[in-house]
């Protein structure tokens, strides 16, 4: 597991952020040729920044520009896109001449699904995405997917294990399909540890247009997360990309012996000071390997067309240690992690009701 | 009578004048409102200003004031030749104007109305209304300071304008039309202040068209013509015909009564109607009259008595509790206005602005307002542009409404002309009942008449009319019979032939005898 | 609102003079009185259902944070429509004053952050009254563009700004520095612990009073105080007759001399700084950093508070307090508390169907009764809410009280209403 | 005035707007140190044929959407809740052509008509709410926008199926999903078939406002409800209807894309489309084709922000700020332009009243007519020769 503890910024490799860098200059503008591919990037909604899912993103970008000399192009969603401006998007991204096209977000799915086979010579990749299952047959078009719930399971099992109240909670973004699968494995995962373990499960919005209320909401993510502690409950796990950030400024208001689980990148390493004491650990989603590697694929000519599963197997999902608070935990948590990867295990992506 | 030029040849009564306005101009776009004017206002007198609707006294008043300001000329006031930007300019100066239309919150107190501006002096506290109340009773004013504006009626509301610009200490008081609203009595009660004001070393300025208060009251006339003064001349000397002569420069019409055309074809029965406020109190009470075919019946009233509510319930515009109303055979009480309207009501609104026009639309749209389901202007549920426009050309030049074209919109029309179009409208598709209400209302002599002759025209042809008016002189000139609402009830019962208007002013108030024989 | 309003003057004008009647100190005592009311049957719904969160310190320090940004867009409207221009613009306003807390409180500390804030939202209420007051364009046009300029240089300039900032981003701002919190000694420990204690009514006003003396932030605490403040210059001193007369009765006020431009841009100022100040709260107490878009309609909520509380200052802040209020309880153990509200809702009903009674309103009073048996019958028969739908609640929560609760509002005369100098007379 | 100098007045505020607009953001850009020549070839730049037809398509929609909202205008109704009753509109829609119960066409025509049900009703009831409780619109549909977003939440949860990470309903069958339109045969983007929706509409609102007596009556209530309900027009009726019609223009705004490209309602479907409405509405002043002129500027920014960001480098977030200031700046000019024209209707009045009247005398004449009854006989009394007063002149 040495993926997991090791290496895991958000930064990736040469990431040259300090204490609390993210987003630091635009590796986009400030470097324009390269030997390597040119990648494009279509960020989801909320962009570079969010210190989780699209930073994350732009991690892998990073690294592809630092370690096989590539450059890149970087595109903005914008709330009230339809499909017709993602695809749009795409199109002047691969007419700009750069390969591979990548888009971040499920959203993307349709709109690669209807661009890719107009440009045969361009790869696509969407992170999260489905859209192999509209394009059969796109031989340039891959979905970059995670198993999410494998990654939470591991969290989940660290917060029962932690928690000394036997009172945990949830805090997700949009109440969809996505955020039910690190819910779900976070429960399977503390309920494999403590099986009478109380978990509340908060989601910021129902409402599935409106991601702006589920992952750019850092006052609902405080809101949720406050009210969890002073429930009593000592470990929150969210799932709500900018909103997380309201998660810790709770964990950090509500003091020691209390934690927040940080989820996409190694969020320790991102949070400001006085939160960092309170991020137990971070469940990691190698978006930035998966950006990174699809960047190289393209260099050296290994492109992978249709879905790519980045799994706890593959390392492709895992947890955090910075800041040590896990270390006494870790073996247990190891122990969950063969479980899942021998197959002895299966984590359930739905959640149970 | 005697004319003179300017005030050069009057005698001064107390040295210094208190205004002396030379060579004022003043141009709207298109409009020369007022030029070459020239007024001398003595000290210490009531001085009335008499002209057309349009003539530009309001205008020039406003000038006065500082709410406009002169293209030419200068004012001077007590002696002092003074620039006037802003009413405020005009306060310090010790001038005040109560203005032909009321100038009041009716959200705030009396209180709050009466200090804003002039917080200075009193602030807006105990002092203030003390002084307020010192003042109302000096002149018999019976104001509550802490009563709402809102809940008060004309007469009284008249009262919180004078107060106001007595409680700054105004000593040139400018009214512009003040008895237009009020009845007789209240007449009087208001020229009793204005004298005892006079008394006391204050300047009065007083717009009026009713030519015989004016020359009750003032000290010295000016008319005012097509912008311009035409003639100033002493009260005693003219008669009020004379007067409205020099004002339009031409003979005069008057209402006047002919042989009656009332047929015994009963068209409206109104029986007990009762309307009643959100408060549950009686507006209307147990109102109950007929007006045959070829009738004209007159409401007379002090504003605020009911005829308001008799005028919108019998077009559907309020629900009465209780009595019902039967046009010709039918009983409409439960119907909406619109199929009151379609069954040949025609309505001659009180409030041209808010109830006759859509002030921002072309002519021939107006045409429509009223008559959306009647051609020619509408055919089953689609407008029909032309015969609309054909029928607003029509209006225009039978009604003589004074305009550039049918696409002119309502706005641009000055206040006598939209009226004109306005009863145009009213009596087109051959109405059987027109519910007037104050139809002349600000409207000039010229226009006055006309209207009148489309009444009697109409009502020959077998139109029933209800007209309700605060000019007693035209509902004693058209009517047929007169009847005077008192608290939402009906309590007189006069002959126009014989009624006289101090008669029926004394039963508007309650005063007199509440039955008259016919 | 705005807009001349046709059901306003149709069924809002036989209301209004019911409404306005009524003496200020008598509608101030009656209010309380309803207040304490409602209070007591809050504790006693807690104890009924034991759903504790109904009046925990969690919920009501909630409701606080919620509801002052809320209050603030609602004063900030209450200036400007007193005035007699309606701002609709108040959201844009507001994500000015967010952006404006996150640069300069970024760059220069906390204090100055409130105060670019404010200046920020300033800028778009000047911008509001140069439209509406000089240009004389329509109220309502004006705010929507001042809406959509104020989101789109809000994301424009977070970018240039926040970008290259360690832990900011192109749609965020770094942490910001903390606005102090406020403990009263002595009051806050003991309240703390007589609320835990789960007595009827004794914990219940515990907790109320903890919410006042523990961790409560300075900005909030400003905000609070700038309602009576509010009150008093605009009810209390000539200034405010003035504002109010032009909002009233433009004409009337210039022709007493009341400078009718200048009070109206000075009101859409102050409403501009009000919306930033709650912007400032937003970015820097309901979260610790500027965020695009994090306004999120609260502008809008606020203005609806204004109208709901009949654009006066006691009135808005009941209505930020229970929009504020029923947002905060999904949150608090949310199906459960959500549920236990639905009592409160029932009983209410039932009470106020009984007055209606009473007065011999009939149809009322049975519309009243249906709906209280519905809710109650709700309530009898489900243990929970389910959690989609406890978000809703400040939403139907709203429109149920508007709804049932009869129309007595009565905006200024001369909302909305375009005024040219020289128009008096 | 001339059709020249009417048509001249006509261009002259949004041709005003458009240029101060664009010195404004330019002076932005050049502030914060952007591109500013880069930003101007972009927005210059003429769009290819996939851009035009994304530009139709986008003003189409848009338009239906400013149509919604300037229905509610017309009659001084604040519909804000055109967000919502599109939102659920489109749920019902897709999930009703999802379940297929009817065949071909047949089920694209009821899901079209289920759509525009949907938003009816929703608009509906803050109409109702109005009408008869005295809600203030703004409130109700503020309040509606909220609920109709975890409504959807809640139906979909419940009846929608997975396609990956995404949630929807389900996908309706080919025979009921409507075409494209090839604009440009090479193009890969078409123009959606129910784009064709916003023509019909436009055509319908302009017809109903200008040549019906329903559109007469709601006009007439915009512009003076007392006048209005004087002339007999039932306003509680009319505000009920009018919420009504404008919530069944707001349900079609989802359809264009529904029904040429996505084929069910999902997590991809496009939202803020009504609030971008009000701006287009207000933009066009709520005429039928001015709100066409407000979709196409709309369409072309956002289309081009879109280029702007990947090639410029300036964030797309600035064309949002540029569609405000052009309304601004439009509604500023158009009042200029009109108090202009005001002023020279009132002088055309005046001018016409002075050649009327006779020189020399003032005032209307009196009724000519010799025969009038009324007319009494002229008064004994001589009129004296009045004696221009004042020595000015
Ligand atoms: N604000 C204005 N803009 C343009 N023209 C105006 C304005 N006010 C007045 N006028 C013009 O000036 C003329 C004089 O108007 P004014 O109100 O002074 O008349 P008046 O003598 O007071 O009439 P009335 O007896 O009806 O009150 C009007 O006929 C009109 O043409
Ligand atoms: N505020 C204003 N702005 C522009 N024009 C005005 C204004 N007020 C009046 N007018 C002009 O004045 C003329 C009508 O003036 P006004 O209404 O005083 O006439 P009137 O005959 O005195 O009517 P009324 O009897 O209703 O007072 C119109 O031609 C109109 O264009
Ligand atoms: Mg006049
Ligand atoms: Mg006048």
């Amino acid at each position: 597991l040495t993926g997991c503890g090791s290496n895991s910024g958000g930064g990736g490799g040469g990431s040259d952020s300090g204490s609390g860098g993210s987003a630091s200059e635009d590796v986009c503008k400030s470097k324009t040729d390269g030997e390597g591919p040119k990648i494009g990037l279509a960020y989801d909604v909320g962009g570079r920044g969010d210190q989780s899912f699209n930073d994350s993103a732009y991690a892998g970008l990073k690294k592809a520009v630092d370690e096989i000399d590539a450059t890149c192009v970087e595109a903005n969603a914008q709330t009230d896109d339809n499909d017709t401006t993602r695809a749009e998007r795409l199109r002047t991204l691969a007419e700009g001449g750069v390969n591979p096209v990548i888009a971040v977000g499920y959203l993307y799915s349709p709109a690669a699904a209807q661009v890719a086979p107009e440009y045969p010579d361009v790869d696509f990749a969407v992170i999260d995405g489905f859209s192999t299952t509209i394009a059969k047959d796109a031989t340039n078009l891959a979905d970059l997917t995670f198993a999410e719930n494998e990654g939470s399971y591991l969290v989940g099992v660290a917060a029962a294990l932690k928690s000394e109240s036997g009172k945990i909670g949830f805090v997700g973004g949009v109440d969809g399909a996505l955020i039910q699968k690190f819910e779900a494995g976070y429960v399977a995962g503390a309920k494999s540890v403590k099986p009478d373990i109380d978990v509340e499960i908060q989601y910021l919005t129902q409402d599935q247009n409106d991601a702006a209320a589920g992952y750019e909401n850092p006052s609902g993510g405080k809101a949720a997360a406050e009210a969890m502690y002073q429930d009593g409950r000592d470990v929150v796990y969210h799932a709500a990309g900018k909103s997380g950030l309201g998660v810790f400024q709770a964990a950090a208001a509500a003091g020691e012996g209390n934690w927040a689980i940080g989820v996409d990148s190694d969020q320790y390493l991102t949070a400001p000071e006085d939160q960092q004491p309170r991020i137990l650990t971070s469940m990691l989603k190698r978006i930035d390997t998966a950006v990174f590697e699809a960047g190289s694929a393209v260099a050296d000519d290994s492109w992978k067309s249709g879905f790519v599963t980045y799994d706890l197997k593959s390392d492709g999902v895992g947890y955090s240690t910075s800041g040590g608070f896990v270390d006494d935990l870790r073996t247990q948590i190891d122990e969950a992690g063969d479980q899942i990867k021998s197959g002895e295990v299966t984590v359930p992506s739905e959640p149970e009701n | 009578m005697s004319t003179s030029t300017g005030s050069q040849t009057h005698p001064e009564r107390t040295g210094t004048p208190a205004i002396e306005l030379r060579g004022i101009g003043k141009r709207f776009p298109g409009v020369i409102a007022n030029h070459d004017v020239d007024i001398t206002i003595d000290s210490g007198t009531i001085h009335a200003l008499v002209g057309e609707n349009g003539a530009g006294k309001s205008t020039l008043m406003k000038i006065l004031y500082g709410v406009q300001k002169p293209d030419d000329g200068t004012i001077t006031v007590e002696g002092q030749q003074v620039t006037l930007s802003t009413p405020a300019d005009a306060i310090a100066r010790g001038i005040g104007m109560v203005f032909q239309h009321f100038m009041l919150a009716d959200n705030l107190t009396v209180l709050e109305n009466v200090t804003l501006g002039a917080e200075k002096l009193h602030g807006i506290g105990d002092a203030a209304r003390r002084r307020i109340l010192e003042i109302s009773e000096q002149y018999g004013f019976g104001l509550d300071p802490d009563e709402l504006v809102e809940t008060l009626g004309v007469g009284e509301r008249q009262r919180v304008e004078i107060l106001k610009v007595l409680f700054r200490g105004a000593r040139i008081i400018i009214l512009d039309e003040p008895t237009a609203v009020l009845v007789p009595q209240e007449v009087d009660a208001l020229f009793d202040n204005l004298r005892l004001l006079r008394e006391q070393g204050n300047t009065l300025i007083f717009i009026s068209h009713k030519l015989d208060e004016v020359r009750a009251v003032a000290d010295r006339i000016t008319v005012v013509r097509r912008g311009t003064t035409v003639a100033s001349v002493d009260p005693a000397e003219v008669t009020s015909r004379q007067l409205a002569e020099l004002m339009v420069g031409s003979e005069l019409p008057s209402p006047s009564t002919e042989e009656s055309t009332v047929t015994d074809r009963v068209l409206l029965s109104v029986r007990d109607l009762t309307v009643l406020d959100a408060t549950g109190r009686p507006e209307l009470a147990d109102v109950s009259f007929d007006i045959h075919a070829g009738e004209v019946l007159g409401i007379a009233g002090v504003e605020g008595n009911g005829q308001t509510e008799l005028v919108e319930a019998l077009v559907g515009m309020r629900r009465p509790s209780q009595g019902s109303v039967h046009l010709a055979d039918q009983d409409v009480t439960g119907w909406s206005t619109r199929h009151r309207r379609e069954s040949g009501i025609g309505y001659v609104p009180e409030d041209r602005h808010r109830h006759g026009l859509l002030l921002d639309s072309p002519l021939w749209e107006n045409r429509i307002l009223g008559h959306q389901t009647r051609p020619p202007s509408v055919r089953g549920g689609w407008l029909d542009v032309r015969g609309s426009r054909k029928d607003s050309t029509r209006i225009v030049e039978q009604y003589d409404v004074r305009t550039p074209g049918i696409d002119t919109t309502a706005r641009a029309l000055s206040g006598g002309n939209q009226q004109k179009f306005i009863v145009g409208r009213e009596m087109s598709g051959d109405p059987v009942l027109l519910v007037a209400s104050h139809p002349t209302r600000g409207v000039d002599v010229g226009a006055q008449a006309q209207i009148w002759r489309h009444i009697k025209d109409a009502r020959r042809e077998g139109l029933a009319v209800l007209l309700v008016s605060a000019d007693l002189d035209e509902l004693i000139g058209l009517s047929d019979t007169i009847r005077v609402m008192l608290r939402g009830r009906l309590v007189g019962d006069f002959d126009p032939q014989t009624v006289t208007p101090q008669q029926l002013g004394s039963a508007m108030t309650g005063a007199g005898d509440e039955e008259t024989a016919r | 609102m705005s807009v001349p309003t046709p059901a306003s003057s149709a069924t809002g004008a036989r209301s209004a003079a019911a409404g306005a009647a009524e003496p200020a100190p008598r509608r101030g005592l009656r209010l309380l009185g309803i207040g304490v009311a409602v209070f007591l049957l809050l504790c006693l719904v807690r104890v009924v259902t034991g759903a504790g969160p109904l009046t925990s310190f969690g919920t009501l320090a909630l409701t606080l944070t919620a509801a002052t940004p809320i209050a603030m867009a609602g004063l900030g409207g209450l200036w400007s429509e007193r005035a007699g221009v309606v701002n609709i613009g108040l959201e844009g306003m507001m994500i000015l004053g967010t952006l404006g807390a996150g640069y300069i409180g970024y760059n220069y500390g906390w204090v100055a952050g409130v105060l670019g804030a404010i200046v920020f939202g300033i800028v778009g209420g000047a911008l509001h009254a140069l439209a509406t007051v000089v240009f004389a364009v329509d109220h309502i046009v004006s705010g929507v563009a001042i809406n959509i300029i104020a989101l789109g240089i809000s994301g424009f300039l977070a970018e240039v700004w926040f970008s290259a900032l360690p832990g900011g981003g192109p749609t965020q701002s770094p942490p910001l520095p903390a606005v102090p919190r406020i403990d009263v000694p002595f009051v806050s420990e003991p309240a703390k612990a007589l609320a835990e204690r789960g007595w009827f009514v004794v914990s219940d006003l515990a907790g109320l009073v903890e919410v006042f003396t523990r961790n409560l932030s300075l900005l909030h605490v400003v905000g609070l105080l700038l309602l009576p403040l509010s009150f008093w210059l605009l009810w209390r001193t000539r200034f405010g007759l003035r504002l109010r007369s032009v909002g009233e009765a433009p004409a009337a006020a210039e022709s007493l001399g009341v400078d009718v431009y200048r009070y109206k841009v000075v009101a859409v100022l102050v409403s501009g700084a009000l919306a930033g100040f709650g912007g400032a709260m937003i970015a820097m107490v309901s979260s610790s950093g500027f965020q695009v878009g994090m306004s999120s309609g609260i502008g809008y909520i606020g203005l609806a508070a204004m109208i709901f509380g009949n654009w006066r200052p006691t009135g808005l802040l009941v209505g930020a307090l229970l929009f504020g209020y029923t947002q905060a309880l999904p949150f608090r153990n949310g199906p459960e508390t959500v549920h236990a509200l639905l009592l409160l809702v029932g009983v209410l009903l039932v009470v106020v169907a009984v007055v209606q009674v009473v007065q011999r309103k009939g149809r009322t009073a049975v519309w009243l009764g249906v709906f209280a048996v519905a809710f109650l019958a709700w309530f009898a028969s489900t243990d929970v809410v389910p959690a989609d739908f406890t978000r809703m609640s400040p939403y139907v929560t709203t429109l149920l009280v508007l709804a049932l609760a009869s129309q007595r509002l009565r905006m200024p005369a001369a909302d909305g209403v375009i005024y040219r100098k020289g128009a008096a007379g | 005035m001339s059709v020249v100098r009417r048509a001249g007045l006509v261009l002259a505020a949004p041709v005003l707007a458009l240029v101060a607009a664009g010195l404004i953001v330019s002076a932005l850009l050049l502030a914060t140190g952007d591109d500013v020549a880069g930003f101007w070839s972009v927005m210059t730049a003429l769009p290819g044929e996939r851009a035009i037809v994304a530009i139709a398509n986008q003003s189409a929609i848009l338009y239906l959407s400013g149509v919604a909202a300037a229905i509610g205008f017309r009659m001084n109704l604040f519909n804000i809740g055109v967000e919502g009753q599109y939102r659920l509109a489109g749920f019902a829609a897709g999930a009703f052509a999802g379940q297929a119960w009817l065949p071909g066409y047949l089920n694209t025509v009821a899901a079209i008509l289920v759509a525009m049900l949907v938003g009816a009703l929703w608009a509906g009831i803050a109409g109702a709410l109005r009408a008869y409780r005295g809600v203030s619109e703004v409130i109700s549909t503020i309040m509606l926008n909220a609920i109709a977003g975890s409504l959807i939440g809640y139906f979909i949860k419940q009846w929608g199926e997975r396609t990956g990470n995404a949630t929807n309903t389900k996908a309706m069958p080919e025979g009921s999903r409507v075409g494209t339109i090839a604009l440009f045969p090479e193009s890969p983007v078409q123009l959606y078939g129910l784009a064709l929706l916003a023509v019909v509409v436009g055509v319908l609102f302009w017809v109903l406002l200008n040549r019906t007596r329903f559109g007469f009556d709601l006009r007439a209530t915009g512009a003076s409800e007392s006048a209005a309900v004087a002339s007999g027009v039932d306003t509680r009726r009319m505000i009920v209807v009018t919420m009504l019609v404008s919530g069944a223009v707001a349900g079609l705004i989802g359809l264009p894309v529904m029904f040429s490209q996505s084929f069910n309602y999902g997590s991809s479907f496009q939202t803020g489309l009504g609030f971008t409405g009000i701006a287009v509405a207000l933009l066009g002043r709520n005429h039928p084709v001015g709100i066409a002129f407000g979709a196409l500027v709309f369409a072309y920014l956002s289309q081009q922000a879109n280029l702007l960001n990947i090639q410029a480098g300036i964030s797309p977030d600035i064309i949002e700020a540029t569609q405000g200031i052009i309304v601004l700046a439009v509604v500023i000019a158009y009042v200029v332009v009109r108090r202009y024209r005001v002023r020279q209707e009132q002088a055309q009045v005046a001018r016409q009243l002075d050649d009327e009247a006779p020189p020399g005398r003032g005032g209307p004449p009196a009724p000519t007519d010799p025969t009038d009854p009324t007319d009494p006989a002229a008064p004994a009394a001589p009129t004296p020769a009045p004696t221009p007063a004042g020595g000015a002149r």
